[in-house]
Parts: structure tokens; C-alpha cells; sequence
């Protein structure tokens, strides 16, 4: 699992890893080692996992969710936690931008990412302006945008107008689900505004030390509301590729969205309480939980159990990177 | 008059919170309701204690972690699958299937609560693993399907109304607010749990067992959210494998109206029962007046903005800063009239 | 008192302990007799908190013994202590705001009943409260609405509780008011008279000589010398505090004494603390607040910096009027502030040395949102240099010893454009000698480059060694002003720990 | 800082008074908006008049989640209202929780009649236990009462095996057109707790059964759901690539089934007979399911036609309410529809 492996060295932190080896590392490379020839067996053992087909299906099944995450990644990064419903502004933005392809797929696609945006940036601005929780915050807006989208559907599916043409965005690119290029669009974007534009560096700052980054007036909220208009605007962007490909929306399926979202973030390895990780490690968490799901589900379990094993690689993330934190202190 | 303003101000928050919040539940489900031709009954009384069954304990379960300064987003997973067990357990008898659950969720308390005190984790990322492997148990137990429990009796014995407006139910909820109400409030407990969320640090210096007592909150937390879901499968004489956000949802409404603070330190049990009592008689009056569900949920919604942000610690400062130089510009314009 | 014929309460014999190379304490020994009132004097440094530490069970001694009422008794955590008759009000409060009085009487002791009956525990606590003067408090009010006095009785209250042999008080008055005082005092006699030994640790020389029977003098880790207080007088325990004084080199040329003030400051009032305080720091110009912890040295810089909510006062930049109660505005007026808690209030620990010298001053970095490279690396590269940090550049600071991570957070405030005043709190809090002229170097540098400076400190050393202007400060006002060439360590110390109105005076 | 933290409670009050009157204000909105909630006039449930005039009824149901729950409520609505019934409709996006809850809600409010459309027949049989207590009648819709029979006055329900049977007829016959008799059939049911989709599978397996070459790998439960048969759909196809594919799928509604279709497409599967692809059945008809009918891509499907069923179920109610004796069950008559009679079936236009 290279994603927890290189939990120890935060973008900018080099250090040769041969020099450092301690009792933790090694202990790391051993449970890297342990993971790895699982995945290994797993995959080898697994009949249908080592194909073509099922790469592509791997990677379909990341896309959504991997854009989903990324978008995460920002607020867990700026310090502020999680947010508990973004899968609810996922299914909303579906919904928004299916009846939005009226306007043409352009004007849809560019309406549901403001809009996914800025209910998010709101949540941030309340968050990071006055400190209330993050969790509550995302709770209470989850329910009032739920409420919302039952108020304007009428609780009933949404189809696009009959004439749209947006089936593209559905499409593959290269034999490979559009979505997968949009994630590695996304992760480089977001990677490149994390390290390299003022706002990124100090949402680093921002996350992993609130109050020194308070007592030297650095911008604590616009770092919040960025980092939630981000991750808005990543669910939106999830939303659109979601809405393409389904051709319709409900308000049956939201959490799915949230609580994988979390894990691949988690599982990335990076630390909750902020300030640490970088973005594409989220990826990698998201392909490992892939990758997992898969092989149970191509073994036949249900999805019962895969949600099952998907809470306790979280568990084991978390124990881990805390471990980590520990040993480096 | 003034001295009833006085002493309403010299109430703590929280206190002054769940009694406001209260109340104006209680006015507004008198009144709005009745104002729309629908006039209340003891039945509506009885479905507010039916909500207040359902969801009740989770509030107490999450409120109880949240006065300790942690959060236990894991009690919706116990919720579901306290329930699931509670079916499966149970088909011999009711009684034994809630013991076991009960037992369940403390041993699943535990474990989080040792893993966040001993290794000093992130309680929200802990029970967020935890919610998600629960609810993955409740799937896999239920093979992602909901799980019918045969024993119809079961549930109709529970939800039978006793003096109209109980019923076994409710009063079992009840029963188990008033005896941690007891515990926190009659006990050494309450007092430490409200230290080590207070202010952990001194906690530790002054001799509190801080280990101890989170992986306590944690266990009774876990208990309770499985009790809650396993009554709540016996009613439905159904577990479902998820619930979705909605206790949670009711539950940390309920806290924060109830006097507790995310911070931690502040709230009690009798708080926390106030307060899910007045979400409860809010649903009821939707129930009533036969609202759509969007209307509650934007309801809900509006009121947890508005608790969060009267906990949130930049606006309790500005209002605290406000009332200072209110009462310093008063003082000085007295003085100046004495002059 | 007849504290000689009584037996021994407590025995320090030959008590040595050393923080790696630095020598705490050595060879330290002490007795204390029921009922006496015993104080240890020394300077910041000198030892007092170790033997406080380990009476108290947070710290074990390298060697010596230890007995209380002739027995051996080492306490290896605070819970022992406390069950070996030991009590211990620390300087910093440790009471829990949210819960009540009564509450915070009954937490951490060990005697606590399962069942919290709330009236026998009401009335215990108005017999706490009674014995240290509260008899009007009410024990049902949470902590968090008493006053700064309130809470040392409290706590006091709390210690008296545990049936304590010892009762150690760490400088029990440095937050109270005369009046509040006068109760602790009377609080302790009453205690001392129950046959309760206390060690009373204090700067405050004029309260030690009202108040204790006898004391110990501390310098360097050393026992000075034990006397009763009637045989010395507070000019004489000022030298043995401070010893041999050293000679002290010039090491810097002040500014001169003429120009306008860069900073100045009329009528600033911070409650609870400081009422009214006027101050001016000229270019280039290092002034000292120097006080004794609690004399609202540190609050003064906090204000400035825009920490506090509640300060107002007038304060001009260049004569231009800064807004007090925003960091933000205060930064840019070029106010930058160095927190005395390096670790909560100021380093960003999982990050680079680089990203931290940097992290201020990003936005001169950047260009339309985006942080250039080519601007980063030059000054990264030079404020690493200056602190002496080229090779670590992109070790994280929490790899870092507590005197270069000072010299990080240091860092980042230097070579700022448009920085007028530098305002340190405790600028060398728990950095080694080396890191410490080291510290001193960069600030003298910034001074010398026309940077006004204010620092708070409580330590003598650092105050001569750095300061061209030592404002003394007690009880929130200023006691004096002088040119360090124009006064003496001496001086310095009567006037941190005896201010004109300070209760000898009165006495 | 912080040690004055309770003084920051005053104002909550006014945000209170606030708050409450926006709750008002919102709750108004709510219950005077659509045509389909309860107004102001009392409940007229004592009226022993034999018409159904002013009589309240109560509507608890999935809600307008799919096309063909909306469609169905819709008709029992009209039929209701038409006779002069002021009809209040709690909905629950198939969330049994709520479904119990909108039941006692429906059942405090004491209305002349309460129509059901059961997400789970044992989740509501305390509510329904109360309901008789009451003496409210219930009426019973779609699927056969099963275990809540005792507590319900009529039931009015599709013929669900027949239904399936049918689903499993077009599977064998557009085998056969392909030229197959052997094969993997996967099936993507409704929600699966309730009572029709156990008849309806249970029929279709029987009737599978007749050709043994033809086995069912996998059920699994779609929840009325397109977008969540197609994920499980993908997810089937991936699994059985290896070994052997699949032939044909059973989207127990057609809207599942064609979620089932674009997973195929998705995954490269060619489709219909044409292309000697999957052969994919629904069992109970949408407007969509027809027009893929028509483009030859689902081979067929069954009728239930929400509309005609629930224009059944309005007028079981309105003769309930005038006071008439009615049938306790009525069952619906079901058609098969391939690609032989699509046209016949759209033009008639009850399929959403």
C-alpha cells in the first residue's frame, strides 16, 4: 500500500528514507510488504480480475467516486474535518444539471458546477468565519439541499429534456470511461493549486495548525470557503458525469457517495486533523478500495460485505497514520 | 418581573437552551396544528413519545460523547445495526435479543473508545471506520436486504398504547434516560465526563481517569445506540440495512439544542432528553398538519444551522464581547448619573 | 510558632536531578516542620519548579532522599503524591471552567464517593470556601464566571481539602489583587496553624517576608542559604538571589535618545489586567517589559499584536492609529508577534523550515494568486541562513530542538518590509544557552536594522542582556522606565517584585 | 477568553421567535401547496352520508419516487378526488421508517380511509393493528395482502405471477430466437422485502425452470432503482465474464431494465436479437421500456399498467366511501407485450 507509505513525508520534507529507517518504518514496509502480497494472491487467485475488461471496470467504478474524494481531500487538508454530505450534493447537482441541459450541455455543465460550488463555499464561510463544526454544518446543509431537491422534483426522477445531447459525456475516451480523465485532470489541478498557489500553501497552514495560523493573520476563511467551493465543485463535476451516464436522477442514493468519498481519503493516508497529505494519495486510497471491492465482488461476496471490509481497511488507515504521527514526534 | 428576567439570565446555557427550545416547541406545536384545524389529541401526544422512542436515544448516545468533547458518528451504525441483530438474536425471545444487542454495542463502544483514548485518534475518524464497518455488518448480516422479525406480537405488544399516550416502547426509552440522567447527575461520572470534556488537559493533572472515562462515554454510547436500534427493529418488526442520515440527523439537533456544545463540557442528560423531546414535538406537528417531507427536512435543516452556530466558539465570543461592553457602557452611564 | 521543636513533616536530603546536561538541581536539601510557612526564593532557572516537581510527583529525582514524617516517600505519579499528604496549587489554574465549584472541590480527589450527593458535597465546599475567605460563593457557579482571585482561592480551597501534611503553593499571587491576596494569606495561616507544613514559592519578596517563617534562597540549582526571615532583610535576599553580580558588556549601541517614537502607546487598558499604560519604542530601540508572571507584561503584547478583544487605548504607528483586536491589521501595520507558546500559537510543526519562515509572507510571493518559486527560494534561502538553518531547510520543524524551532518562529518575523515593531513574549522560553545568544544576536540585528522592539520577559539574564529600555511592570502598571546603562539588577528586582504600592509599603 | 462562555445566550430568543415563525410560515407553505394535501376543513369522517363528498382519505405510499409509483398515485388520486374525496398523500422515498411513521400519522388523523401501497407487509402491521383498533378501513394496494390481510377491508393487486411467468416466457422466447436454450440469466429485482417481487421471482423461476439449460446466477435487489440495477448490473457482467457471460436479464420493472441495457452498452455487450445479444425483460411496463421495445433492444416486458391499476384501486375506495359492499380482492388482468404488440400498448398510452 504505497499510499500509508508515504505518509511520513509531507510535500516539501525530504529525507533519504534508507538513513531514517526506524522501528515504525519497518514495521510500515512490513505491513506494506503483508498488504501487498495479498493484493498480489488476490489478484492471481481471483478468476476475471486479470483481464481487460475488468481493469476498465475497475477504473469506471473508481471515476465517480475518485473525483468525489479529491474534492474531499481539500477540506480534510485545510483542517476542516469532513464533509458528512457531499454525496448529497452530488445526487442534487445530478439532478440540476439534467433539467439544466434545457440551456444547452455548456451552459448545464458550467451552471452545476457554480452552483455545487457555492452551496459548498456557504457551508465553508459559516465553518471557517465563525468555527462552528464542520460535521454539523454538513449535516444540516445536507438536510436543507435534501429538502430542497424534494421541494422542486416533487420527490420524482428527473429526466433531461428529450432533445438534449450530453451522452457524450458518457462516453470512453481510448476504450477508458471519460470519467477516468477528468479525475486525473481534477487531481492535477487541485495538486497544482495546493503547492503552488498562495491559497493552497496557506490551506497547508491553515490545517495544520489553526491557531498559529490565526496569530500570524493568515486568511482563515477564504482558505475554508475555497476548500469547500472546491470540493463543491468536484461533486458537481461528479454529479454531471453521473447524471450523463445514468440519463436520470433520484434522491435514492447519496451516502454511498459521502462515505466512500471519506474512505478513499482516509484510507489515502491522510491525517484528519489536517495539514498533511497530498491529493493524489486520495487517488491511490480510492484504486486500493477499487481494487478490494472488486476482488470481493468478483468472489462472489455482497455488498454487504465489501462495505464491511471498506469500514475496517478505514480503521486500520486511521490506526496507522496515527501510529506514524507518533513515531515521527 | 425583572426578577424573573434576572434569574432566567443567570441561567446557564445549558439550561436556558433546551427550556427556550422547548417551549417553543411545545407553543408551536399547540398552536400551529390546532390554528390549521387539526386539533391536538392524546394520540398526537403519543406519537411525539413514539419519535422521541425512536430516535431519543441516539441523541443521548451522540450527546453523551459530545459532552465528553468527542463525537460518536458511529451511533447511526450501531442505530442499524443493533437493529439487524436485535431481529436475528431475538426470534426466541425479545428480551434476550436486546440483552445481547446491548452487550454488542458496549463491546463495539469499547473497542472504539480504547482505540481514541490509548492511541489518543481522532474520535471522528475512528467512528466514521466504525460507522461504515457497522453498517457493512448490518448488510452482510442481512444479505442487503431488510430482515423481517416473525414475532408480529412483538411489535404490537411495543407500540400499544399504556394510559393512552406511552407505550412499552417509550417508556423503555424513558426508563433509560432517567437512569443515565441518575448516573450523571448522582454519580462521580457525570462530573468526570464533563472534565475530561471541559478541559482534558487538567483533567489529567488533577487525577482524572481520562482513559477510563472516555472508553466509558464510549461503551454507554454504544449501548445505548443498540438498544435504540434493536427497539426500533422490534416496532417495525423490520431491520433495515440503512438507515440513511436521519437519526443522526434528529440526534445531534436534539444535542445542540440541548444544551450540549461541540467543545464539550457542557450539557446534560435531562438537557439532552429536553431538547429530542422538542424535535420530537416539531416532527409530530409536521406529522399533524401532514407537511411533506421536505418541509421537515428544510425545518430541521434551518434549526441546525441556527444551534451550530450559537455553539460556535468566534460567535459566543462576539456575543460575549458584545454583552461586556454593553453592561460596561451601562455601569459607567449609572455611574455617571450618580455624578 | 514553635516550628523548631516540632517534628520533621518533610526531608530533602542531598536531592540531585539533571535535564540531560543541564544540572537542575544539586545536592539540594530542605525540611519543613508542621505548621511552618516556608518560601523558596530564587530566579527563573534557579531550581524552585524542580523540587516544586518533584514534590509533587511529575518528576523523579536522579538521587537523594526523600521523607515525609520520617518515612521514605518518593511519589512516582500526582494521584501518589496526593495519597502521601502532598497538595499542590500550581501557578497556572488548574481548575475546570465549565463545571461548578463544588464540582472542581470534589474532582481528582481521591476520596470522592461514588455517589455525588450534591448537598453533603454543597456543604463541604462552603467548609473549603469558608477557610480561604469565599464564605459569600456560591458553591453551585461554574468556574467560568469567577474572577482571575477567585479561582487561585478556589483552588487553594481545593488543596485544603485533600487533609494535605504540605501544601505547596507556586507563586499562588501573581494574578490577584491586594485584596485577594490578603485572603490567600489569611487562608494559609489558617492552614499552618491546623499543623499543615507549606512551601511557598514565590518572586514576590516583600509577600515572603510578610507571610513565611523561614526560606530557602536558590541560585543556579544550588542551595544558597536557609534562614528564618527574621534574620535577613529584602536588600539581603536580593543578593543572595541574584549572587555575584556579573559584569555585563555593552553589547550594542542604543539609538540615541532623541526621535520621534516609531510606536506609541497612550491609556491602554486590557481588563481584567492592565488599566491604563503609556509606552513609546523608538527605531531601533529594544525595551524590556520585565515582570514577574501575571504583571501583564504579556498582555500588553498580545493586545498590540491584535490578540485581544477587549483592549482599547490609542495607539499610533508612525503616527498613524492602529486598530486594536485584529492580528490581521495589526500584521499589516507592521506589528509582527512572536507568541510565547511557540508550539499551539505559532509553528506550523509538520512542515518544512522553509514553508515556516515563509508562511507570513506569501502573499509578496505571489502573482495573481500563484506563489512564484523564484521569489520563495531567495528569501527562504536567506532567513534560513541568518537563523543559521541553510543545511535543515527542508527538515520538518518538529525534528528541530526547542531553541531552533525558537529561531524558525523567529525568523519568519525578520527582514520584513514595512515591519516597525517586533513585539516578543518570552522570546527564549525553554531554549538551551546556546539558542539563546544566539536569539538575542537576531534581535539586536533586527534592532540595529531600525526595528523597534518590545519584548515581556521574566528573566533577569535576558533582560540585560537584550534590553536598551527596562520598563518594570507589577500588577498591571508600570513601575519604572530607565536606560539599562542607568539601573542595576538590583534595582530591577525590587521593582518587579516590590512595587511602590506593593503590601510591605503598606504595611 | 473563555471564562465568560455563558453569557452568550441572549439572543437566542429573538432568533428563536425567529425561527419559529419562519417554521410556521414554512409549514403553511406546505400544507396549502399541490393539489394533493389535506385543507383546512375539518376531517369529515362522521359523515355516514353514502357518497364519498368530503370524506378524507389518506394516501401512504413509496411516493412519486419512479415514474410508475407517480403514475399509479396519480390515478388513485383523481379517481378519489373525482368522486369529491379530499385526499392528504404521504410519501416515502421507499424508506420503511417513514412509511411506518407517515402510517401513524395517517392513522392519528382518523380519516374515512386509508389507502396503503406497502413498502414491508410486517413493518406496518402494528399501524395497521391500531388502524382497525379505530376502526378506519384500509385498502390494500398492488400486491396481494399476504399477512396484513386480516386488517385491511380490500385489497386491489396486479397478478404478479403471472408477471413474472411472462418475464420468464420472453427470456425462453427471445432464447430461442437467438437460437439458444442454454444460458446465464441474471435477475435485478424491486425492493426486496416486499411480498410481489418474492411472487413474481417465484414465478419466474418455475417457468424458467421448463427449459433446464437456462440458469439463474444471480438475483439481486435493484430497488425500483434504474441507476442502482445498472451499477449492479455492470458489476454482474464483470463477474461472469470469465465464465461463460450472461444471456439474458430480468429488470423486474422496465425503467430497471433499462438501467440493465446501458450497463450492457457500457461494457460492450451487444444487445436484442438483432445483434444475437442480451435478451433483456422487464415485467411491468414503462414508456421507456416500450420505445426499447420498439428500437429492439429489450425484448419484452408485461403490462400492470400503473394507471389502469390505480384507476382500480381509486374506485374500490370510492365505492368504500359511498358505503358500497365491495369484492375483498381484485386482481388485475396482465398482458405480455414483445415487440408484436408494442405498438398497440403505446398507443394506449397507460404505460409512464
Amino acid at each position: 500500500m504505497s499510499a500509508t507509505e508515504h505518509a511520513v513525508m509531507g510535500p516539501g520534507v525530504s529525507r533519504s528514507p534508507l538513513e531514517r529507517l526506524s522501528r515504525g518504518d519497518l514495521a510500515l514496509l512490513l505491513g506494506a510488504v503483508v498488504v501487498f502480497g495479498v493484493l498480489v494472491y488476490g489478484a492471481v487467485s481471483t478468476q476475471g480480475f486479470l483481464s481487460y475488461g475488468n481493469f476498465k471496470a475497475i477504473l469506471a467504478s473508481m471515476g465517480i467516486i475518485g473525483i468525489v474524494a479529491v474534492g474531499m481531500s481539500c477540506i480534510t487538508i485545510s483542517g476542516n474535518l469532513v464533509s458528512v454530505t457531499l454525496g448529497t450534493t452530488v445526487v442534487v447537482t445530478t439532478m440540476l444539471f439534467l433539467a439544466a441541459l434545457t440551456f444547452g450541455p455548456v451552459a448545464a455543465i458550467v451552471l452545476t458546477i457554480l452552483a455545487g460550488a457555492a452551496v459548498c463555499a456557504l457551508q465553508g464561510f459559516l465553518i471557517g468565519g465563525f468555527r462552528a463544526n464542520p460535521i454539523i454544518v454538513t449535516i444540516a446543509f445536507g438536510t436543507l439541499q435534501l429538502g430542497l431537491a424534494q421541494r422542486l422534483t416533487n420527490q420524482s426522477t428527473v429526466y433531461p429534456p428529450h432533445d438534449a445531447s450530453f451522452r457524450f459525456l458518457a462516453g470512453t475516451v481510448f476504450g477508458l470511461p471519460l470519467s477516468i480523465f477528468v479525475l486525473i485532470a481534477i487531481t492535477l489541478a487541485l495538486e497544482f493549486w495546493l503547492r503552488r498557489s498562495r491559497l493552497g500553501r496557506e490551506s497547508y497552514l491553515v490545517g495544520e495548525n489553526l491557531r498559529a495560523a490565526r496569530a500570524s493573520a493568515l486568511r482563515v476563511t477564504p482558505v475554508a470557503v475555497a476548500a469547500f467551493a472546491l470540493a463543491g465543485a468536484c461533486a458537481a463535476v461528479a454529479g454531471v458525469l453521473l447524471g450523463a451516464s445514468q440519463g436520470n436522477a433520484t434522491l435514492l442514493t447519496s451516502e454511498t457517495y459521502t462515505f466512500q468519498a471519506i474512505a478513499a481519503v482516509l484510507v489515502g493516508g491522510i491525517a484528519i486533523t489536517g495539514g498533511k497529505g497530498a491529493i493524489y494519495r486520495t487517488v491511490l486510497g480510492a484504486l486500493f478500495i477499487a481494487v478490494v471491492s472488486d476482488m470481493l465482488l468478483l468472489r462472489g461476496y455482497s455488498t454487504g460485505v465489501q462495505v464491511l471490509v471498506r469500514g475496517l481497511v478505514v480503521l486500520a488507515a486511521v490506526v496507522i497514520v496515527q501510529l506514524l504521527a507518533k513515531e515521527r514526534a | 418581573m425583572s426578577a424573573a428576567l434576572k434569574r432566567l439570565r443567570s441561567l446557564s446555557p445549558e439550561v436556558l437552551s433546551p427550556v427556550l427550545f422547548l417551549l417553543a416547541m411545545i407553543g408551536f406545536f399547540l398552536i400551529v396544528p390546532t390554528s390549521q384545524g387539526h386539533p391536538i389529541g392524546s394520540y398526537s401526544i403519543y406519537s411525539v413519545l413514539q419519535t422521541f422512542g425512536t430516535y431519543g436515544l441516539v441523541a443521548l448516545a451522540l450527546g453523551l460523547t459530545m459532552i465528553a468533547g468527542e463525537f460518536d458518528l458511529s451511533t447511526l451504525g450501531m442505530f442499524a445495526l443493533g437493529g439487524m441483530l436485535a431481529v436475528k438474536l431475538g426470534e426466541s425471545s425479545a428480551a434476550l435479543g436486546i440483552v445481547l444487542v446491548v452487550a454488542i454495542g458496549a463491546l463495539a463502544g469499547l473497542i472504539q473508545g480504547a482505540l481514541i483514548a490509548f492511541l489518543r485518534l481522532n474520535s471522528m475518524a475512528v467512528t466514521l471506520g466504525g460507522y461504515i464497518t457497522m453498517i457493512g455488518l448490518t448488510g452482510t448480516l442481512g444479505h442487503d436486504k431488510s430482515v423481517s422479525y416473525l414475532n408480529v406480537d412483538t411489535a404490537i405488544k411495543l407500540d400499544e398504547p399504556i394510559a393512552e399516550i406511552f407505550s412499552r416502547h417509550s417508556l423503555i426509552v424513558l426508563a433509560a434516560f432517567v437512569l443515565v440522567a441518575l448516573l450523571m447527575g448522582f454519580t462521580r461520572l457525570g462530573r468526570a465526563v464533563r472534565a475530561v470534556g471541559g478541559d482534558r488537559k487538567t483533567s489529567r493533572t488533577v487525577g482524572v481517569r481520562v482513559n477510563l472515562v472516555l472508553i466509558g462515554v464510549f461503551t454507554l454510547s454504544g449501548m445505548l445506540a443498540g438498544l435504540a436500534g434493536g427497539l426500533n427493529a422490534y416496532s417495525l418488526a423490520t431491520a433495515v440495512t440503512n438507515p440513511g442520515v436521519a437519526p443522526l440527523v434528529f440526534a445531534a439537533t436534539a444535542a445542540l439544542i440541548g444544551g450540549v456544545t461541540v467543545a464539550g463540557g457542557q450539557g446534560t442528560a435531562a438537557g439532552i432528553a429536553a431538547g429530542a423531546l422538542a424535535m420530537s414535538l416539531l416532527q409530530a406537528s409536521f406529522g399533524i398538519l401532514a407537511s411533506p417531507i421536505w418541509v421537515t427536512e428544510i425545518v430541521t435543516g434551518l434549526l441546525l444551522v441556527v444551534a451550530v452556530l450559537l455553539t460556535a466558539p468566534l460567535i459566543r465570543d462576539r456575543i460575549a464581547n458584545a454583552r461586556q461592553a454593553y453592561e460596561s457602557l451601562r455601569a459607567r452611564r449609572t455611574a455617571g448619573g450618580i455624578d | 510558632m514553635s516550628t523548631a521543636t516540632s517534628p520533621e513533616r518533610l526531608r530533602f536530603q542531598g536531592v540531585c536531578k539533571s535535564y540531560g546536561a543541564v544540572r537542575a538541581l544539586a545536592d539540594f536539601s530542605l525540611t519543613l516542620r508542621p505548621g511552618e510557612i516556608h518560601a523558596l526564593c530564587g530566579h527563573n532557572g534557579a531550581g524552585k519548579s524542580t523540587v516544586v516537581k518533584i514534590l509533587a510527583g511529575l518528576v523523579r529525582p536522579d538521587e537523594g532522599q526523600i521523607e515525609i514524617d520520617g518515612a521514605e516517600a518518593l511519589a512516582r505519579s500526582p494521584q501518589q503524591a496526593q495519597r502521601l499528604g502532598v497538595a499542590l496549587v500550581d501557578q497556572e489554574i488548574s481548575l475546570i471552567d465549565v463545571l461548578s465549584v463544588a464540582d472542581n472541590l470534589m474532582l481528582g480527589s481521591a476520596d470522592q464517593p461514588f455517589l455525588n450527593r450534591r448537598r453533603a458535597a454543597r456543604s463541604r465546599a462552603r467548609d473549603l470556601l469558608r477557610r480561604v475567605g469565599l464564605d459569600s460563593l456560591d458553591p453551585a457557579r461554574p468556574v467560568s464566571s469567577l474572577a482571575m482571585g477567585e479561582r487561585q482561592l478556589v483552588e487553594i480551597a481545593r488543596a485544603l481539602g485533600h487533609d494535605a501534611g504540605i501544601l505547596i503553593l507556586d507563586e499562588p499571587t501573581a494574578t490577584l489583587s491586594e485584596a485577594e491576596i490578603g485572603h490567600v494569606f489569611d487562608a494559609v495561616r489558617s492552614v499552618s496553624a491546623d499543623g499543615t507544613a507549606v512551601l511557598f514559592v514565590s518572586h514576590r519578596l516583600g509577600e515572603v517576608m510578610e507571610l513565611c517563617h523561614s526560606v530557602t534562597v536558590l541560585r543556579d540549582g544550588q542551595l544558597v542559604r536557609t534562614a528564618q526571615t527574621t534574620e535577613l532583610d529584602r536588600a539581603e535576599l536580593i543578593q543572595l538571589m541574584l549572587g555575584h553580580e556579573p559584569e555585563r558588556a555593552l553589547r550594542r549601541e542604543p539609538p540615541a535618545e532623541e526621535g520621534r517614537g516609531s510606536v506609541t502607546i497612550r491609556g491602554l487598558a486590557i481588563p481584567p489586567r492592565v488599566p491604563g499604560l503609556d509606552l513609546d519604542v523608538r527605531p531601533g530601540e529594544i525595551v524590556a517589559l520585565a515582570g514577574q508572571v501575571g504583571c501583564g507584561a504579556t498582555d500588553v503584547i498580545r493586545a498590540l499584536a491584535g490578540h485581544s478583544s477587549r483592549a482599547s487605548g490609542e495607539v499610533r504607528v508612525d503616527g498613524r492609529r492602529l486598530r486594536l483586536g485584529s492580528p490581521g491589521v495589526a500584521r499589516a501595520a507592521g506589528l509582527a508577534f512572536l507568541s510565547n507558546d511557540r508550539k499551539s500559537e505559532g509553528l506550523f510543526l509538520g512542515r518544512s523550515v522553509g514553508d515556516n519562515l515563509v508562511a507570513t509572507r506569501l502573499k509578496e510571493m505571489s502573482s495573481g494568486g500563484l506563489v512564484l518559486e523564484r521569489r520563495v527560494e531567495p528569501v527562504a534561502g536567506r532567513l534560513a541562513a541568518s537563523i543559521g538553518l541553510e543545511e535543515r531547510r527542508r527538515s520538518a520543524v518538529s525534528e528541530l530542538s526547542g531553541g531552533n524551532q525558537q529561531k524558525v518562529f523567529l525568523g519568519r518575523l525578520l527582514e520584513q518590509p514595512g515591519t516597525r515593531l517586533l513585539l516578543l513574549d518570552e522570546p527564549t522560553r525553554g531554549v538551551d544557552v546556546g539558542g539563546r545568544a544566539d536569539i538575542h544576536d537576531l534581535v539586536r540585528s533586527a534592532a540595529d536594522a531600525g526595528v523597534g522592539v518590545l519584548f515581556a520577559s521574566t528573566e533577569l539574564d535576558e533582560i540585560f542582556d537584550l534590553a536598551d529600555t527596562i520598563v518594570t511592570m507589577f500588577s498591571g502598571r508600570v513601575v519604572a522606565v530607565a536606560r539599562r546603562t542607568e539601573t542595576s539588577t538590583h534595582r530591577v528586582v525590587s521593582e518587579m517584585t516590590h512595587a511602590p504600592n506593593d503590601r510591605e509599603a503598606v504595611a | 477568553m473563555t471564562s465568560h462562555r455563558n453569557s452568550g445566550w441572549r439572543k437566542p430568543s429573538l432568533v428563536l421567535v425567529l425561527l419559529v415563525s419562519l417554521a410556521a410560515l414554512v409549514a403553511g407553505c406546505g400544507s396549502s401547496s399541490g393539489s394533493s394535501s389535506s385543507s383546512t376543513t375539518s376531517s369529515g369522517s362522521g359523515d355516514e352520508s353514502g357518497s364519498a363528498s368530503g370524506k378524507t382519505v389518506f394516501l401512504v405510499g413509496s411516493g412519486d419516487v419512479g415514474p410508475w409509483a407517480k403514475a399509479n398515485n396519480h390515478a388513485v388520486i383523481d379517481a378519489l378526488e373525482a368522486a369529491g374525496a379530499q385526499v392528504t398523500y404521504l410519501q416515502d422515498p421507499y424508506n420503511t421508517q417513514l412509511q411506518v411513521e407517515n402510517l401513524n400519522r395517517a392513522v392519528a388523523a382518523k380519516p374515512a380511509l386509508i389507502m396503503l401501497l406497502a413498502d414491508e407487509f410486517r413493518a406496518v402491521v402494528p399501524a395497521l393493528n391500531r388502524a382497525k383498533a379505530a376502526g378506519i378501513p384500509v385498502i390494500n394496494m398492488s400486491e396481494p395482502p399476504g399477512i396484513i390481510a386480516p386488517y385491511i377491508a380490500a385489497s386491489q393487486q396486479a397478478n404478479h405471477e403471472q408477471l413474472g411467468t411472462f418475464a420468464a416466457e420472453n427470456i425462453i422466447e427471445g432464447l430461442k430466437e437467438e437460437g439458444k436454450t442454454s444460458g446465464n440469466v441474471i435477475a435485478i429485482t424491486g425492493t426486496s422485502g416486499m411480498y410481489q417481487v418474492e411472487l413474481r421471482m417465484k414465478a419466474f423461476e418455475k417457468k424458467l425452470a421448463e427449459v433446464p439449460g437456462l440458469k439463474i446466477v444471480a438475483v439481486e435487489d435493484g430497488n425500483w432503482d434504474e441507476n442502482t440495477s445498472q451499477k449492479i448490473a455492470q458489476q454482474l457482467f464483470a463477474k461472469y465474464q470469465g465464465s461463460g457471460g450472461i444471456q439474458a436479464a430480468y429488470g423486474m420493472a422496465d425503467n430497471q431494465a433499462v438501467g440493465i441495457i446501458q450497463a450492457a452498452k457500457e461494457s460492450g455487450m451487444p444487445v436484442g436479437v438483432k445483434d444475437k445479444g442480451l435478451i433483456v425483460t422487464g415485467s411491468n411496463c414503462y414508456r421507456i421500456g416500450l420505445e426499447s421495445i420498439k428500437r429492439g433492444e429489450q425484448f419484452g416486458t408485461a403490462s400492470q399498467s400503473p394507471v389502469e391499476e390505480g384507476e382500480a384501486a381509486g374506485k374500490l375506495g370510492v365505492e368504500l366511501l359511498e358505503g358500497k359492499s365491495i369484492a375483498k380482492e381484485i386482481e388485475g388482468k396482465e398482458t405480455r407485450i414483445t415487440s408484436k404488440n408494442v405498438d398497440e400498448w403505446l398507443a394506449k398510452n397507460v404505460c409512464p
